[in-house]
């Protein structure tokens, strides 16, 4: 991780401030892209086609939501940390908050079948992402990665 | 790119068309269009998505409540026209297969 | 300046990484127009409709500019800091380099009825906001600052 | 959102159109048609700005050496369209006064 690949941003943490940190990931997933394949100017808007930026604004988006609603309770002067690290093979968000901690074990995975009208967030990052991974703090620290298609699948695809 | 969303009424079915992004902060400023439709009692109702670009969990929940109470009347809801984004978390969600039904 | 309303990124400083401070400065100026307006849901995209944003955007596209190629002339490990407070009455833009310092004041105004090809950043830069203040560092510090039009026009509009 | 270019000859009149972002990115990959419209010296190049969301100074450097280079040889550029940020710019350039003549 070289200093000069990494991109940061402290922001305060509300539903107001949530299009500006989905916009910044989404900006860097271009940048990802751009660096495995040759620049597509089409597709540089915030539209997104490409699955690896599908993937990672999604997983990020929800993540964010429960900072801002769960963590936080919607607290006033609530800041989050957010580190994008662009790597060659894939994208990892570091994602600092000082809310509540809880034990992402015990959330139990949502039954589809029952058209649940909440508890998909949790769901929807990982299923999306090739890695997430929470740890308690303060800071409460989210890490989440997704690898590029052609860097390493994992073995199930194989 | 916020939202837009519009009512249209033919016969018995209602169209719903929602442009842009329906997320946390979008959701809520659809839910008395939502609201309307279920006490309208409409028979049918079409989601058009196609001008649809960003989803969240909160934006498909409130499609879900839709589809839900329309059902308690026997109304039918159908999604039509998602793409990119918005399908990727509709496969993942297996809502396809309820709003296409 | 609160902390809980103040956006920081640090980035790395290339003509790659410049759509992803343009977008964050973008998004700012949208978050700054919606605690001065009631929300304006429609023209929340990249459009820059509002005169507010045209003049921020543009003068920090230039300084960015400029920074990646006469500060850092074009070196691969460059960094850049970006803090934006968005205040009540006005949006402040704080970017801090590591690149080589100049002579701001030194620098001629263009003529513009000669249609230069050049020189014209700073200058767009200055007319379009309300302060554009350098300090030769390390690290060089510029503050760019543009204000709300109903808070506090300039006496010349008086 | 970044560049997007096209260009027609229709008699003796060349229309440039050129929508998306022309900036320090994008200016370079105009360079050929810019060099390609003042080989082929055209009398007349109209430049549709219509779809330009946002320029700098790079890309208004773009335009004026277009200008000047086909100034050399007798040729016409006017530029058509501009709105927004594009047009601001151009406005504090007061280059309205050098394209729209
Ligand atoms: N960052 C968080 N901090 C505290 N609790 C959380 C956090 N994220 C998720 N949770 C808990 O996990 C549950 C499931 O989250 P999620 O799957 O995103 O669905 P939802 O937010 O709709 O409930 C939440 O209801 C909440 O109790
Ligand atoms: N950040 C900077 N660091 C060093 N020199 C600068 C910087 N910004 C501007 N300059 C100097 O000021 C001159 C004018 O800048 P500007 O008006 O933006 O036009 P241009 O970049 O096209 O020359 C530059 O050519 C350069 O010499």
């Amino acid at each position: 991780m070289s200093a000069a690949s990494v991109i940061r941003l402290t922001s305060p943490c509300s539903l107001r401030h949530r299009a500006l940190a989905v916009r910044l990931v989404a900006e860097a997933c271009r940048l990802a892209r751009d660096e495995q394949a040759p620049r597509d100017e089409r597709s540089a808007g915030y539209d997104l086609h490409d699955p690896f930026d599908t993937a990672l604004v999604s997983a990020f988006g929800e993540i964010y939501n429960n900072i801002v609603l769960h963590a936080y309770g919607r607290r006033e002067d609530a800041t989050i940390e957010i580190v994008i690290d662009v790597g060659p093979g894939s994208l990892t968000l570091e994602i600092r908050d000082t809310g509540i901690a809880f034990d992402l074990g015990a959330v139990p995975e949502p039954d589809l079948d029952a058209l649940p009208e909440g508890g998909m967030g949790l769901h929807i990052a990982r299923a999306m992402l090739d890695e997430v991974a929470y740890e308690p703090g303060p800071p409460n620290l989210w890490r989440l990665t997704k690898r590029h298609e052609s860097a390493s699948p994992p073995p199930s695809t194989r | 790119m916020p939202i837009d969303f519009s009512r249209t009424d033919q016969d018995d079915v209602s169209t719903l068309r929602i442009a842009g992004t329906l997320d946390v902060n979008t959701a809520p400023q659809l839910a008395p269009v939502i609201d309307k439709l279920v006490d309208d009692r409409r028979s049918r109702v079409v989601v058009d998505l196609s001008g649809l670009d960003l989803i969240d969990s909160s934006g498909v929940a409130a499609l879900v409540a839709l589809y839900k109470r329309s059902r308690v009347h026997g109304g039918q809801v159908t999604v039509t026209g998602a793409r990119d984004q918005p399908l990727a978390i509709f496969k993942l969600l297996r809502m396809d297969r309820v709003f296409s039904a």
